[in-house]
């Protein structure tokens, strides 16, 4: 077990070593992946509210989690940054970056787009969508400062500090916004809340939750492992494997 | 009796080493001269020894404790960089009052008047520091050193921008401050400072 | 201890008065950016009494960001950070009184002007005290902000454009606490005090800390 | 068929954010496999000068 562990935290280590799983992991996200897309679209009875429009749920909500979740696990890793200096950590957090903004993206897009046929507009300063666009410039802000910075300590430690004070605030800025928008309620309906589910219409939910955070694994590993070749490039073990 | 070590010590940006391997080992009494060519790392390794730079290997120890995160060590230590250090909107004489009570020691003027009058910047005391010229502030900068009493002494071409004059006072005064209890690490090109026979460290032949 | 504190703090504010153009600035954009706005929404008297509280806020963020963004440039350029890091208390403490002494002498003439600017937008007297509250309360949160952000950048080219992109975020709650308290229901308005000062506790406690962590980051 | 793509009228917008999903994890992997082309042809170069 430690050996596994050790080895997954040096560099060369954990290159070498995730290139035997990750099949695994690819296989379950296909297979969660395609029954969540039929499910979802198909198999789950229409909301009795929504109609065929709730099927949104299935790629917003998870995006939505994801994003949520990626932010958390970099915050995870900036305190593993900062007090071990653990190399693979500030590596994690700096190649979630780039894919939490998508999900959040995502999660924005996809919000406005279930927006339009519920609430008639495509934008609404709806408490949640807002969030969601403050944990968006969250993650631009991270990424801007990353890469303006060119030694790869100070950027993984600059970067971890950000990462820090932005997840002290994640609970402050969904607070504020929630306080917000009650303060500020005219005539929103707020249709984001999940009716009464069926397990019918949950199955699919979770399986897509699931398969989302399994895509973010594949991607995180793979953009970690481009991060090392670049980092050791002048390494020995590095040399074979362009060839 | 103090003692200043550092073990292997190294540091890197990225792929490029910029010093490794250096071992320093000083006792109250000793001073140190660090030489090399423009960019050879000197000020990267004076900062690293002053705790400012994190070292990327070994590790560096005062009175055998690792200097790492201990607010005690920077109070040991003078470090005087490139930059003069000084408060630019305070005037010479208020930027010593300042320092000598930053440093937690008891304010005494006539301390303050003496260092002033020896680096012959008394007639200066009024001035804003940044009006000075480059000798002047340096030797306001080295002010410091005289005004409070530390036993560490990390310099970085402490003898940019001065006369003759005044770089024989502060070759005097360094001398001064290796026979009474102290330290010193310098880098510096001149050889004025040969005279002092410091124990030599030379970088850039390590740097590829 | 406390003498160094007050050594630390009559230095500080002596530098900063000197140069008498250092506070009249912020006072001056945070007027300008507030007549803005009435200029580009119209002179609607109604529509900007409502809106008042929200331009007042929005311009003294900006007017703190801009005084407080380059809280550490000249004495980084002075090299000064480095003898900073060399005293007897400990460098958050330092950095603490910095950040008090800055706030004094930036916002504290933000929000002496504010009844003025209240006036101007035809607001009530009511709504104009709870509005130098919520400034007294959020402004100091900014700088603590600013300053440890600003701290982070320091040597980074781009942190003209950095720097705002990494606060914007940050500032938004308490922009929202800060115009929606006087604007709320007066149950509201006492919970509303009550968060922005255990954020200002907050801030207090862990910023000057984090603004020294990211120095030693910064200054490489 | 064009009853199930129509989703009682939901199905321009259902089918786009299934769409806009499907094209933001194809443009994640893409890049990826770009930017692993591009070191890999760095590491050849720095390896064979």
């Amino acid at each position: 077990m430690f050996a596994l562990f050790s080895r997954f935290i040096s560099l060369k280590g954990f290159y070498q070593t995730t290139y035997k799983y990750l099949p695994f992991v690819v296989v379950a996200f296909l297979s969660l992946f395609a029954y969540g897309l039929f499910a979802g679209l198909f198999l789950a009875p229409a909301d009795y509210q929504q109609g065929e429009g709730f099927r949104i749920i299935y790629v917003h909500v998870p995006s939505a989690f994801a994003a949520m979740g990626i932010y958390l696990i970099m915050a995870y890793c900036a305190i593993l940054t900062l007090i071990w200096r653990i190399k693979i950590a500030a590596i994690c957090m700096s190649a979630s970056a780039g894919i939490g903004a998508s999900f959040t993206f995502l999660a924005l897009v996809t919000g406005s787009i279930w927006g339009k046929p519920m609430w008639g507009t495509w934008w609404i300063w709806d408490a949640r969508l807002t969030s969601m666009l403050i944990l968006f410039f969250l993650y631009l802000g991270f990424i801007a400062l990353q890469s303006s910075i060119a030694d790869n300590n100070t950027k993984d430690r600059a970067g971890a500090l950000v990462a820090l004070v932005g997840v002290i605030n994640l609970p402050i800025i969904h607070y504020s916004v929630n306080w917000w928008s009650t303060l500020h309620q005219g005539a929103t309906l707020s249709k984001f809340a999940t009716p009464s589910i069926a397990l019918s219409m949950l199955y699919p939910l979770l399986a897509m939750i699931t398969a989302f955070f399994l895509f973010y694994v594949i991607l995180l590993t793979l953009r970690m492992r481009n991060i090392i070749l670049l980092r050791e490039v002048y390494s020995d073990w590095v040399k074979g494997i362009a060839v | 009796m103090d003692n200043f070590k550092a073990q292997k010590i190294g540091f890197k940006r990225n792929h490029s080493s910029i010093f490794e391997n250096v071992e320093i080992d000083l006792q109250t009494g000793e001073g140190l001269v660090v030489r090399g060519a423009n960019g050879s790392g000197k000020s990267t390794l004076l900062r690293v020894l002053a705790g400012f730079l994190e070292s990327s290997a070994g590790n560096i120890q005062w009175n055998k404790q690792t200097i790492k995160n201990t607010q005690s060590f920077a109070n040991q230590m003078h470090y005087l960089g490139h930059q003069n250090g000084l408060r630019n909107a305070l005037s010479v004489y208020e930027n010593l009052h300042w320092y000598a009570t930053f440093a937690g020691e008891e304010i005494n003027t006539a301390k303050i008047q003496g260092v002033l009058d020896r680096l012959q910047l008394a007639k200066f005391w009024n001035l804003r520091a940044e009006k000075l010229s480059a000798g002047q502030a340096r030797r306001l900068a080295i002010a410091r050193l005289m005004l409070v009493q530390k036993p560490l002494w990390i310099l970085d071409e402490p003898s940019a921008a001065l006369d003759t004059q005044s770089l024989e006072l502060l070759h005097n005064l360094i001398a001064e401050h290796i026979s009474k209890t102290g330290i010193v690490i310098i880098a510096t090109h001149e050889t004025y400072f040969a005279k002092l026979n410091f124990a030599q460290l030379s970088l850039g032949n390590i740097n590829d | 201890m406390i003498k160094l504190i007050v050594n630390e703090i009559n230095y500080e504010m002596k530098s900063i008065q000197r140069d008498w153009w250092n506070w009249i600035i912020p006072v001056v954009f945070f007027v300008m950016v507030a007549a803005l706005f009435p200029l580009a929404i119209g002179n609607n008297p109604e529509l900007l009494t409502q809106i008042a509280s929200g331009i007042i806020w929005i311009a003294a963020l900006l007017a703190t960001l801009l005084s407080c963004g380059n809280l550490f440039k000249n004495d980084a350029q002075s090299g000064h950070l480095d003898v900073l890091l060399t005293g007897a208390l400990p460098v958050s403490a330092i950095l603490f009184c910095k950040i008090a002494c800055h706030w004094l002498a930036f916002c504290g003439p933000l929000i002496l002007i504010t009844p003025l600017l209240g006036i101007f937008f035809k607001m009530e007297v009511a709504h104009i005290q709870l509005l130098i509250i919520t400034l007294l309360l959020g402004t100091p949160i900014l700088c603590l902000l600013a300053a440890s952000l600003a701290a982070l950048t320091i040597n980074l080219e781009n942190k003209n454009l950095l720097l705002p992109l990494l606060i914007m975020p940050l500032f938004i709650p308490i922009l929202i606490f800060g115009t929606g308290i006087v604007l709320a229901t007066p149950a509201e308005v006492s919970a509303g005090l009550a968060l922005l000062g255990a954020m200002l506790l907050l801030s207090i406690g862990f910023l000057p800390l984090m603004t020294m962590l990211a120095l030693k980051v910064g200054v490489n | 068929m064009s009853e199930v793509l129509a989703m009682g009228g939901y199905g321009i917008f259902v089918w786009p954010a299934y769409g806009i999903t499907l094209s933001i994890f194809l443009v994640n992997l893409l890049t990826i496999w770009l930017e692993n082309k591009k070191i890999k042809k760095l590491i050849k170069h720095i390896h064979e000068c």
